[in-house]
């Protein structure tokens, strides 16, 4: 047999793959083959199916690549699929917020920030895979500490923890914060329009 | 009839205070104390009624909203020197609760996988092939918790299920050999432990007799040292036999 | 949004289907579309992929259409596979879970709390390098004694014991907010864009 064009190994093996496969593990698998050539592979593949421009692309994520179909597609799986896509509340997404951006947290931090108690939500966040325990809190008590997973970065496309969307302006905010300044931030900060949309509290609106 | 009742909802006091503020169209670096505390404490007599349980964190919020407004309204004490906006008090945490609604509406924005996006499946032929047991695992501490907690579930209903029938108390022993003694008003004590299988069974019914005997309820007699010792009902003189000539002799 | 060709959606149907799909599925899933139609954007997929020449093609297998790697690749998704994480067992996780919460342990106390032989498991938890044994017990016979691994620590992404949830946190955060509204059926879990969408009469401290 010879032997067969570097870019369609991988291929075969990310086409087979129900997970992101990392360039080093691709890597050894292959063997007789440097990182280097694996990663400019990779790119060739993801710039190939970009062109191609068909229902599926290749997308970096969680440290590594996978084939995913594109989002136009996806009443047609999910009729196929028979299921309902799975979402997460406002409050499950908040909650899985702070622990992003804020990991390693324990659970009365959060709570601090959500104003609620959120035992359930980090059972169910837990129960999905996305959160995860990293240790405990030296201090009284013993807490355990919360973090993300490789899943939290699978399940919203992220290639890392880097890549969350607003990371700097998170971390701006909290240390002006803490240093409790009593001086306003200079653009005073007005609430975005379209929260306005929101209902207000109703009147009792009668059912059955 | 009952009526069902819709009333916005909100997450916590944070969520409340942000709503208030918005349809307020204020500043939050500027926030009328007065009105929003009233607004907020407002919110709360509605809940209560409609009998909808506030909970603590929505209390706590409301005195401390009453705390900011009770200190604007005093003459400031310490004029000159630099205090901080006691509204800050609120103000700091609702600029981060609201920066995180911001990102949490980001992440909802993202393409998802399995609502969005979709992966390839795993292979069921390919992987079928492979039961070999792999060097790597998925699996996670979740699992690990859930199982160890249906483990310790399971035990305890377990004991209950399965060691009460082969259990033997005293009492119901006791009951046992009272009424076997009311049905023929004498047995030998030998007969008591005939057809006993397990060690406790038999611990425990020689644990019974001793105590009926103690308490009196039940007599012991060995008409000669050699013959079979006998029980006797002290409650039923007229039932059973009748022998004359027994001497009460007390066995330990 | 537009329209997608019918091409790409069957094709994305495919990608993400791990069973050969019928044209007679896929008409049915994608409505408004007649069974030649179907048939011809099959065909018309088919020599796609076999003009590309790329290391998966369309194949017309028993009941339906399927991609498939082409054999050639077959070594390397082979070798793929066996590094494919494999998941523990009921047993294997329970047993393991007494372990690694009652360590040191003894076989015989992990039987009583299982009511079952474990022996059997015992030797494929160590074969994984999840547990091992760490002394013998001064007791009659000698009972060997039962402990988790430093492996244990990696797969589970703990950075020590003591970093184990105790049990009464896992009540905590196994059984507490099962009602909450962040543990409803997934299913019904919407991502609210706005808030309005909430509907239901609840007590604001949902989670509480």
């Amino acid at each position: 047999m010879e032997p067969r064009p570097l870019k369609f190994i991988i291929e075969a093996l990310l086409f087979s793959s129900d997970r992101p496969l990392s360039a080093r593990e691709i890597q050894e698998w292959i063997g007789q083959v440097n990182a280097s050539e694996v990663r400019s592979a990779l790119e060739e593949l993801r710039a190939d199916y970009q062109q191609m421009n068909r229902s599926f692309r290749l997308q970096e994520v969680a440290g590594g690549f996978q084939f995913r179909t594109r989002s136009d597609y996806a009443p047609y799986i999910l009729k196929m699929l028979k299921t309902t896509p799975s979402k997460l509340s406002r409050a499950a997404l908040e909650t899985l917020a702070i622990i992003a951006y804020k990991q390693p947290i324990v659970r009365q931090e959060i709570e601090q920030l959500r104003g609620v108690d959120v035992g359930g939500i980090l059972r169910s966040l837990m129960e999905k895979g996305l959160i995860r325990i990293v240790g405990r809190k030296n201090v009284p008590g013993k807490p355990l500490i919360y973090g993300t997973t490789k899943r939290f970065l699978e399940v919203f496309g992220l290639k890392d923890l880097d890549s969350l969307p607003r990371l700097k302006e998170i971390k701006d905010l909290t240390s002006k914060g803490a240093e409790g300044s009593s001086s306003a931030p200079s653009g005073h900060e007005t609430v975005p329009k379209e929260k306005d949309e929101k209902q207000e509290a109703q009147a009792p609106n009668q059912e059955g | 009839m009952e009526y069902q009742v819709q009333l916005e909802i909100f997450e916590g006091p944070l969520d409340l205070l942000l709503h208030l503020i918005h349809k307020n169209e204020v500043d939050i670096f500027d926030i009328p104390i007065a009105t929003i505390t009233d607004q907020y404490l407002e919110y709360l007599e509605m809940m209560k009624a409609l009998n909808i349980n506030v909970a603590a964190d929505f209390l706590v919020m409301a005195s401390t909203l009453l705390h900011i407004k009770s200190k604007m309204l005093l003459p400031n004490a310490f004029e000159g020197e630099e205090e901080e906006d006691p509204r800050m008090e609120i103000t700091r945490p609702l600029l981060e609760y609201m920066h995180l609604k911001g990102v949490a509406q980001e992440l909802s924005e993202r393409e998802m996988l399995e609502r969005d996006v979709f992966t390839r499946p795993p292979d069921p032929f390919l992987y079928k092939e492979l039961k070999q047991d792999s060097p790597e695992l998925d699996v996670n501490i979740f699992q690990l918790m859930k199982a160890f907690k249906a483990v310790m579930e399971g035990r305890a209903l377990e004991t209950k299920l399965k060691f009460r029938p082969v259990k033997w108390s005293l009492k119901e022993k006791a009951a046992h050999i009272v009424s076997r003694l009311r049905e023929r008003g004498a047995i030998y004590f030998k007969e008591l432990f005939d057809g006993l299988e397990d060690i406790s069974e038999f611990v425990v019914t020689f644990l019974a007799l001793l105590e009926l005997v103690h308490t009196g309820v039940v007599k012991v007699f060995q008409p000669s040292p050699q013959s079979d010792i006998k029980l006797r009902a002290a409650f039923c003189e007229e039932c059973g036999e009748k022998d004359g000539t027994e001497t009460p002799q007390v066995h330990n």
